[in-house]
This record gives structure tokens, C-alpha cells and sequence, in this order.
């Protein structure tokens, strides 16, 4: 069930440089699961397209619902001056989330991947590894995946902390294995994270990003390429918001 | 209070309807809106076969509007007979206008033909004014000798009555407006999108892949209702009008220059129950200024 | 590093310069802005005699943007020469463009003629597209006999430079372009307003005594960047770039689309320093990207 | 001189239905007179033009400035959400100002024309009768004009409150006469009191309104028609926001 309204600001603070987290009450929460994303609005009137924002924590208990974002440009600029009791409009659960599978599961995550992967490492059934990539040293989430990952490693571009490169550099020097491999982050990163997938012969769930209108399926501004002809328009065009945003990285053109 | 309308013989429940290809075939936004309480339901596009559509990006936000460059992606008659129009036939107090695009003269008369024989569709949206396919589409509609063939054509094969949907990109609307009456067009709508450009001064290169793409939303409100004007002042036909329609002033205002129904597109995207609250803004209206019947405020400004 | 650019060998300081009629002639903003500092002054259309311009309202508010209908009021070409343009001698860092309008070739010529000998005009723009004058104005600018035509007819009686101003209310601008390039322009500027409508729901009336208005601001910019590059491909001549014009942003991207200058309008009327600001602005993003002269970057993205 | 600025709003308060009074600590104040106005813009980006308000009230000393207004569409429904320490862009002093005359002068206002004459008031050099006409016993500003005007006499439209009628029906009721009449208003108001003042031969300025866009003379929107070839485009139009909008009543067409 997906609903538009308007939520309230229960909370706002800056992770890192030009990243914030955002609490806000809302009852998409609950509806939603990992993986899904929600549509957040701006106010001002001359910017009518949703901002697509993935669902980094999901409290059902409180009715809260957590995104991380990095400003971007003017749309997360006007959210990132939201204060305690601003209201916002909001439309949610959008998409498919991650699958919860697996004995054993590696998250993956870079820059602003990271944060959807969070709730995800909360609700998967099984042993979880958090690998996830940064630019430097002004990490973010950290505390939150050692509490609910076995073991997270991390990768910086600058190699200020961690793995100096890539988190697929991570996962090799670490000689990673799992059952499944979930991901989100740019696309060079995804196509890299599903290559180690299909060496390792590991069954592989991305999470991809488009340009948006609409968010549910109606406008066909979002596709990306699938490898089979899709459900919905027979074209080899799957719709990120309603068929994705995650997918098995088979599934897809990276 | 009355708020039925008449198209070509073909009696809205009311004037709302939403504009083609922003609601898909309504299945989408049918968790949000009764797609029972609209006027009708207008399709996305639909070709002889499935058309890929263009590359991404295909969505630019602009100030106050949004550019798209989808390609009309469509599954093709075919599917869309099958799943969208079997779909929509639990919604009985609906109409369904199908928009129809091609290539050729021949592409849209396939089309046409195949949907003769639809229960389901009670009228064809002609898409004469894509600007975002390379063939046909604009085409056809920014010369009215073209403009009146392929009406002429067209209507020669159509068992349901025919819309002819004009592009604003266009010196004269008014000439393309008497171009598809002349070539035996049942109605008119209007407008299509405006095309735009959107470049990345950062990337220095266009947003869209497409580089340009139609402009739609409440930036093109004004231009619109000019048009509409202008048509309604030209043609005996009936005219339904859209672009940028958001709120119920924007509907009666359109309503007030000369269409007799109107179309809610990029709307939909910040508000997937525009229709239906333009609709109720519109009732408050009537009711507050004493208005029996909608049709009475139809083209009373001059 | 470089900011001149020249057209038609003038040789402004800077490609910045205000729309015409939305700055007078410079006078009202001089509080507010060094004049000195901008590449150039577009004055207000001047015609042969005054002009009493259309009955009130003449300006309404529309979503990200505005409709005007001024009607090209004005006092006459020999108190612009008596007031106007000695006002702007005191500005020598800048050139003056003066905006020509007339109901007819004669009354073009006329002013043309006038302006021959004042030193202080650098450069004439002349005025074909107005679409709030009932004669003359966007007459002359939808047809591409008549834009030739008239191109050719003022350049030969104009003794500085001439600009010919489009209509972006055209089927094909690339058509206009290179009518003007055909008819002798030195170069073209656009676009000038889109035509447009608003009606007040409550009074049930247009919003503007003239019914129509011209539409400008940010709500126009997507389709201006979409013309100016289309002409940018179709023609030599060099291309003044405005339509919605209001951040640094907004002037990179014309001329990254292909605008030699370009001019900001309505932003004015919201910021009055939005002129030197978009300026600034685009010399930080030039020293950023190490970009030298700003001529290397116009038209760079196809 | 005139300034393009950010002011920050002191205090705003509903004085009657949908008028609202809003306290401004702008800089604009150390420049005006009573008769000018500010344009206030709206901070959402899809509306451009500003807002013309008449000043109300000048306190030079704290650096304040009162305007009050009605609600009259989107962007004074704006204005009337603006809090303590909101920011908003305002433009001014615009306009001429009302030239302070007169041994005995009397004030008129009509509805939202009644503000205007408040700072109008205080600053005349003579005696001050005052004449506010407003819809109903919804008044506004009464406490204040009470305060420096030697007599206030009220009109209303209902006859809930003093004279049943406008205010020219009070200034016969009364047989008001002066040195000179100041008038602001709708426009039918204005040409009664013109007439009034004529009948009386007696000197009357008028504050005139139009739609604006530039506000400082440039765009020429906002003429009204004046009895005499005008300076700045010698076809009888005057500017409302430059070369008024007070004018004599006998310069302008009414
Ligand atoms: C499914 C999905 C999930 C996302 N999750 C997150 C997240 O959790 N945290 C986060 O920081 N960002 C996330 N993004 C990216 C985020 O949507 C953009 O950064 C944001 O929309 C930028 O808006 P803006 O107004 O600041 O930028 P502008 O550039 O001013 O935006 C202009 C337009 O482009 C769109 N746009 C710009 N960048 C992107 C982008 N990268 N992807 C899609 N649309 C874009 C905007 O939505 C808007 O319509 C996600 C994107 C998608 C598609
Ligand atoms: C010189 C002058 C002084 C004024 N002083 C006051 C005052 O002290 N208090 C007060 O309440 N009102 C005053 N007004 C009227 C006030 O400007 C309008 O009520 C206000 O602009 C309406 O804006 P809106 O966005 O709420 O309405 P909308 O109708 O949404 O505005 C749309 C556009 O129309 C313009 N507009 C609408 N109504 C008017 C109007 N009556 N006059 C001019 N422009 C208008 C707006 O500025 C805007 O550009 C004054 C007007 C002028 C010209
Ligand atoms: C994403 C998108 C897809 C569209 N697809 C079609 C289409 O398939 N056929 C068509 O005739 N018009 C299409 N249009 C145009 C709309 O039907 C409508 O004419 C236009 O958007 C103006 O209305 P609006 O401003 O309310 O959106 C599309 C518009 C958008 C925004
Ligand atoms: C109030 C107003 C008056 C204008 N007067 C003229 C004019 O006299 N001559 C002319 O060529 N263009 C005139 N224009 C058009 C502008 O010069 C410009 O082409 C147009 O507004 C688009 O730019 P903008 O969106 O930056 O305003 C006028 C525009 C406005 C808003
Ligand atoms: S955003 Fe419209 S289909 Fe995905
Ligand atoms: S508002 Fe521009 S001249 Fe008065």
C-alpha cells in the first residue's frame, strides 16, 4: 500500500560534510521494508518532480521513518534546512525492496549506497558482512552497521581509512564469500560488485537509480535495460521505481 | 448540479480526465484514485508494435515544469488490448480515449483498426505532436495539409469518434485547429508539450539523452489557455483542454477560455490525486457561484 | 582571463546585458547597479512618435513567470535621443543597444534613420516579434519573406550594426534565423515573449485588458536554450541569448547552447543587482573550470 | 535611496480577520516617508513579482517598519505564515510619499487603504481629522488613530460601527472641511472623495494602486492616466510606482 501525505519532521542532523540524516513520522513506515525508497517533496513551488530518497530505518514501533542524503543540489538543499515540526510531503513505500536471503549475506554500499543498506543488515535472517565505501575519512553510519553487521569493513578513495580503493579492492584483499550479495552505490561500483559476483559464482541483488516523474510505474521516465524482454512494456526497458529499484544484477544491463 | 459533458455523441460523467501518458493506463495510480470517479481514462500512446522509447535520461525537472523524452515506449496494440483495455473494463462509468502515435500514416491506421472492434474504446487520441520520436509524431502536426490528411485518413478508418491532439510548437494554432475540422476531426485537444532544453553547466552536456525534450507542468498553463482560446474561437468542435492543469482555478480557467474538458498530466507526478481534487475544487466552484450546469461556463470569456 | 566578446565587431566588455523594456533605459536601476559594469544597455522599444501603450492591467503574475502587455509605450524617438541616450553617455565601459519598434517599414526607417548619427548608439535591435501591438511587431516576425524583408530594408537605411529580434511564437526559429542571416543581420537575438493568457475564475475576465500578454522569466528558459541552439546550427551570425535568464547558471547555459551575449529580463524586476550578480557568478564557474576567455565556450555542447 | 534586502520579521500578529500587521527590521525605514511602500517578495520560487504594501508605520530608532495587509492571494497567504526570525527579501522606500500640508488636514482610508494613513498621520505637522471606512465592525487600527488624530470617525459598510455608509457619506454627516484631504483607497472611494474635496475646493491627495512588476519606473506596468502629458513617456500615463502613488487628485484620471 502506497500512501502520499504529509509528514513531520521529528529530526535533523549532519553526518558527515553535506550529509544529513532525516526523522521523519510518517505512516508510510508501515508499509515499508529495506530497499524501498520514498518520494520527498520539495515545497517550493517551482519544483514539482519528487526527490527519490532510499529508506535507511524503519520504526514501525514510533511510526519513524529514517532517510540519509546528500545535497545534491536545490531539492536536498531545501530539505537539509528542515527543522524539528516542518512538514513535508511524502509518498511511500515506493518499489521492490531486497529479498531477505541467505545464511550468509554481504551488504555493499558506497557513498550515499551506503544508507539503504542498513535497514537491510537489520532484517536479514542471517550472518551479515557490511562492506562499504567512502570518499575520506568523514565516514558516516559507522556505529550504526558495527552494532548490526558481523564485521564491517571499509574502503576509502583516499585511503584514509580502511582498504585504499574500491569496496570490491575490499572484498578482494578480504576474500569475501556469501550465499548473497546485495548492493547499492554508483553504477561502475555496481558493475563491479556483480563481476565479483559472478566469479564467485554468488547470487547478486543491486539496487539501481534513474531519473524520475512519477514513481510508480506510470510515466516510463525510469527505465534501465534488462536483459529480457520486460513484463510491462516488452521492450527490454525495466521501470526502476516499480520493477526496481533492486534487481538481480542479471536481471539488468550495468 | 450537472457535470456531465458530450464529445462527439460520447457523455463524460464529468470533464476530468488525465492527460496521456502520465497516469499509463491508470492501473498504477488506481491505488490512489477511483480511476470510476474520473471523466476518463486517457492511455499512454499506443503503436502497431512495441516502440523501445528513447535512451535515459528522459526526465529534466524545470522551473515550475519538467521536460520528458520518454520516445512513447509502448508494449504495442497488441499487449495493450489484452492486459490495459481488459483492465479497464471493471471501470464502467469511465470513458477510455486511447492515444494513438506512429510513424507513418499507415502505423496509425493499423492501430486504429485493430481497436475498431474494442467495446472498451470509446474514443481515439490522435498523437500528431510528439516532439520526441525523429518520424511522424510532430510531423504531421506542425503542417495542416498533413494535419487534414492524415484526420481525413484516419477518420476514414476509425469506427470511434477522433480527437486530434495538436502540438503548441506551432505559429498558428488556430490554422491547425480548422486544418483537422476540415479533415472531418471530431474534436480537438490541446496542447502537447513545448519543446525544451535542459543543458548540465557542470557536465557540459544536455540532461536529456534525447538533448531536447516536451515541456509540461504549470509553466505552460498560460500558453495553453491562449490556445485554447484561440481555438475556441476558430472551430465549431469541441476542444479538450490541458497543459499544466494543477488545481481547480487552473481547470475552470481553462474551462472559461473554451474547452469543454480537460486533461491533468504532470500534475499527477507531485499529486497522484490531482484529478479528483481538481474535480471537488471544481464542484465548490459551481456550487458557490450558483452554477447549475458545467457546460454553462464553456468558452464564456471572450 | 577574457570576458569580451564582440558581435558584429562592437566589442563589449562582458556578455551581460539587460532585456530590452525591462530596464528602461537604465535610469531606474542605476541605483542599484553600476551601469558601467555590464556589457551593454538594451533601452525600451523606441518607435518614430510616442506611444500610449495598452489600457491597464498590463502585467500579471504567472508560475515562474509573468505575462506583459505594455503595448511598447514609449516617448517618441527624439526624446529618447534628448533624454535617454544623453543619460548613457556617462557610461563609456558600456555600449548601448537601442530596441526599434514601428507599425510599419517606414516607421522602422524612420527611427533607423534618426538614430543614424548619435554616437552613443552602438548597435540597433530591432524589435519584429512584439505580440502585444495589434500591427507590426510579431507580424513582421512569423513570416520568413517578411523577416527577410524587413532585415533588409532597415540594414540598408542603418548606419550601426543591426540585431534582429525573434519570436520564439514560430513553428521553426532555425527558419526565422536564417531569413534574417538571408536578409543582411549582423546578428539575431531571442527570444522576445511567448503568447500567452490568464483568466481570473472569480471575475470570470482576462487578467490583462489585452486579453494576451507576452509570457518571460524561468518558465520560458527551457524553450529559449532550445532555440538559441537551434539557430546557433542553422546560422554564422551571432546569437543574443535570453528567455528566463535569472541565475549564473540560467547565462552559462545559453551560451554553452550557442549565445554570443545574453540578456536578462524579468529576473530584474525580482533582483535588481541580477545583471552584475549572474556576471560574478560566471566568472567564478569560468575561473573553476580554468576556462580563459569566455568565447571558448559558446556552443560548445552539440 | 532605495534598497534590495533581507529583513527579518520581528513580530506579526492578526489584527482582524484575514489583515494581518507584520514588524519588519529592515534598513528600508532609515529612508522612508509616509505615503511610500516596499515590495515584499515572496520566498516560494514559482512567484516572482512583488508585493506592493503601503508602510504604516516608521520607527527610525529600533530600525522597524510596520506594514499591515489583507490576505489577498498566494503570496500575502505567505506573508501571513511569516514567524519571529523568518527572513524575507523586501525592496524600497518606492515611490513618492505624501507631501506633509496644512494647518488641519483630514485622513481617509477605505478597508486596506486605512494603514497607509496611520504614519501619515503622525507626522503632520496640524491637526488631524481622521475618516476610516471599513466592511463591518471588524475594525483595525482604531486604538491608533485614536491616539493621534484629534477626531476619528468611522464609516461603515453594514452600519455596524458609526456612519452607515463610506466615508464620504461621514465627511458630509459631519460638514468636515480643511486645508487639504489625503485620501487612500479603492478606486471609487478615491474619485468620491476627490469630488468631495472639490466641491469643497479644497487640496487632495490620492494613493493610487496598479499591478506592478519592476516597481521603480523601469517597466512601465503599473501607469494610470494622467489629465496632463506625463514627463517620462509624454502620452498621459503616469507611473503609479514612480511618479506616484500619491498624486493631486486633479493629475490623474479617476
Ligand atoms: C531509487 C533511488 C533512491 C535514492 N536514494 C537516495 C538516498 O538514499 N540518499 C541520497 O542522497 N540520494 C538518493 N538518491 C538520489 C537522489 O534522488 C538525488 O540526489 C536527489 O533527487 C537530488 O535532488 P536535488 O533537488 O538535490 O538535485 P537537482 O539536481 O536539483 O534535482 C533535479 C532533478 O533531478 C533529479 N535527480 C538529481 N539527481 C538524481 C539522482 N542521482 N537520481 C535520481 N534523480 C535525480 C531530482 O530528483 C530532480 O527531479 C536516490 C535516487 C533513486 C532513484
Ligand atoms: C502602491 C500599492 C500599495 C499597496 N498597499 C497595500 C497595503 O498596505 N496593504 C494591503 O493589504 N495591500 C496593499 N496593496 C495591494 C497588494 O499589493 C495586493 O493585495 C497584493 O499584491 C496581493 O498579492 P497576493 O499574492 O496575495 O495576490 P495574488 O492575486 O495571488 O497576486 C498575483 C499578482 O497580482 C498582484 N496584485 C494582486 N492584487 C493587487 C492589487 N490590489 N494591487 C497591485 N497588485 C496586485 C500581486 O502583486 C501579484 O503580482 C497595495 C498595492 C499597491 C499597488
Ligand atoms: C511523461 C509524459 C509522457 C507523455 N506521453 C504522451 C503520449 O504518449 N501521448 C500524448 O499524446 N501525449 C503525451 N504526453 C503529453 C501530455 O498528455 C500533455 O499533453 C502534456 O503533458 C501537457 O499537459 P500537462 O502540463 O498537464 O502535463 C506526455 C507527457 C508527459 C509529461
Ligand atoms: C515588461 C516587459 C517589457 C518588454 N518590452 C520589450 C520591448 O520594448 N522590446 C523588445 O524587443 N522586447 C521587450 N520585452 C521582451 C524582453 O526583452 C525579453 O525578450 C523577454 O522578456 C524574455 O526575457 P526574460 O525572460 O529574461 O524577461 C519586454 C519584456 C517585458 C517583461
Ligand atoms: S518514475 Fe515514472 S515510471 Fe518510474
Ligand atoms: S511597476 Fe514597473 S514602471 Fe511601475
Amino acid at each position: 500500500m502506497k500512501i502520499k501525505e504529509t509528514a513531520t519532521v521529528i529530526h535533523q542532523e549532519e553526518l558527515a560534510s553535506g550529509i544529513f540524516r532525516l526523522v521523519l513520522e510518517t505512516k508510510i513506515c508501515d508499509y515499508a521494508v529495506p530497499g524501498q525508497f520514498i518520494n520527498i517533496f520539495p515545497n517550493d513551488g517551482s519544483k514539482l518532480l519528487p526527490r527519490p530518497i532510499s529508506i535507511c530505518e524503519i520504526n514501525k514501533e514510533y511510526g519513524l521513518m529514517v532517510v540519509v542524503y546528500r545535497v545534491a543540489g536545490a531539492g536536498t538543499k531545501e530539505f537539509s534546512e528542515l527543522k524539528l515540526g516542518d512538514r513535508v510531503e511524502v509518498m511511500g513505500p515506493l518499489g521492490n525492496g531486497f529479498p531477505l536471503e541467505g545464511q550468509k549475506a554481504i551488504v555493499v554500499g558506497g557513498g550515499i549506497g551506503v544508507p539503504p543498506m542498513y535497514e537491510l543488515a537489520r532484517q536479514l535472517p542471517g550472518d551479515v558482512i557490511a562492506v562499504m565505501g567512502y570518499r575520506n575519512d568523514d565516514l558516516f553510519l559507522v556505529e550504526e552497521f558495527t552494532d548490526v553487521a558481523s564485521d564491517l569493513i571499509i574502503a576509502t578513495d583516499d585511503g584514509s581509512v580502511g582498504t585504499h580503493g574500491t569496496v570490491v579492492d575490499a572484498m578482494r584483499e578480504n576474500h569475501l564469500t556469501a550465499d548473497v550479495i546485495y548492493a547499492c552505490g554508483p553504477k561502475p561500483m555496481l558493475k563491479a560488485v556483480a563481476e565479483y559476483a559472478k566469479e564467485k559464482d554468488i547470487k547478486c541483488y543491486v539496487s539501481m537509480e534513474e531519473r524520475m516523474a512519477c514513481g510508480v510505474g506510470a510515466c516510463l521516465g525510469c527505465v534501465c535495460q534488462s536483459t529480457e524482454k520486460d513484463d510491462h512494456s516488452h521492450v527490454n526497458n525495466k521501470r526502476v521505481c516499480k520493477d526496481g529499484p533492486v534487481f538481480l544484477s542479471t536481471e539488468v544491463v550495468l | 448540479m450537472n457535470t456531465k459533458v458530450t464529445i462527439a455523441g460520447v457523455e463524460f460523467q464529468n470533464p476530468i480526465m488525465e492527460a496521456s501518458g502520465t497516469f499509463g493506463s491508470g492501473m498504477e495510480y488506481s491505488e490512489f484514485v477511483d480511476l470510476n470517479s474520473l471523466g476518463a481514462v486517457v492511455t499512454k500512446g499506443v503503436a502497431n508494435v512495441p516502440w523501445p522509447g528513447n535512451p535515459t535520461p528522459r526526465i529534466a525537472e524545470v522551473r515550475s515544469g519538467m521536460l520528458n523524452a520518454i520516445g512513447l515506449q509502448n508494449p504495442g496494440v497488441e499487449v495493450f488490448c489484452e492486459r490495459d483495455l481488459k483492465f479497464l473494463e471493471q471501470f464502467e462509468n469511465t470513458k477510455v480515449l486511447v492515444n494513438v502515435c506512429g510513424h507513418s500514416a499507415e502505423e496509425y491506421i493499423e492501430v486504429v483498426e485493430r481497436l475498431a472492434n474494442e467495446p472498451r474504446v470509446d474514443m481515439l487520441e490522435i498523437n500528431i505532436s510528439c516532439p520526441n520520436v525523429k518520424e511522424g509524431g510532430i510531423a504531421f502536426g506542425q503542417d495542416p495539409k498533413a494535419v487534414e490528411e492524415i484526420t481525413r485518413l484516419v477518420k476514414s478508418h476509425a469506427k470511434q469518434p477522433i480527437v486530434m491532439k495538436l502540438s503548441p510548437n506551432v505559429t498558428d494554432i488556430k490554422v491547425m485547429a480548422k486544418a483537422a475540422e476540415a479533415g472531418g476531426a471530431d474534436a480537438i485537444s490541446l496542447i502537447n508539450t513545448l519543446t525544451g532544453m535542459k543543458i548540465d553547466v557542470e557536465r557540459q552536456s544536455f540532461v536529456l539523452a534525447n538533448k531536447t525534450g516536451g515541456m509540461s507542468g504549470p509553466a505552460v498553463h498560460p500558453i495553453a489557455v491562449r490556445m485554447v482560446y484561440e481555438c475556441a474561437n476558430s472551430v465549431k468542435i469541441p476542444i479538450i483542454g490541458m497543459g499544466g492543469i494543477s488545481t481547480w482555478e487552473d481547470a475552470i480557467e481553462m474551462m472559461l477560455a473554451g474547452a469543454t474538458a480537460v486533461s491533468v498530466g504532470t500534475a499527477n507526478f507531485y499529486n497522484p490525486t490531482a484529478t479528483t481534487d481538481i474535480l471537488a475544487g471544481m464542484i465548490d466552484y459551481l456550487e458557490r457561484k450558483k452554477i447549475n450546469d458545467i457546460n454553462s461556463i464553456v468558452g464564456i470569456v471572450k
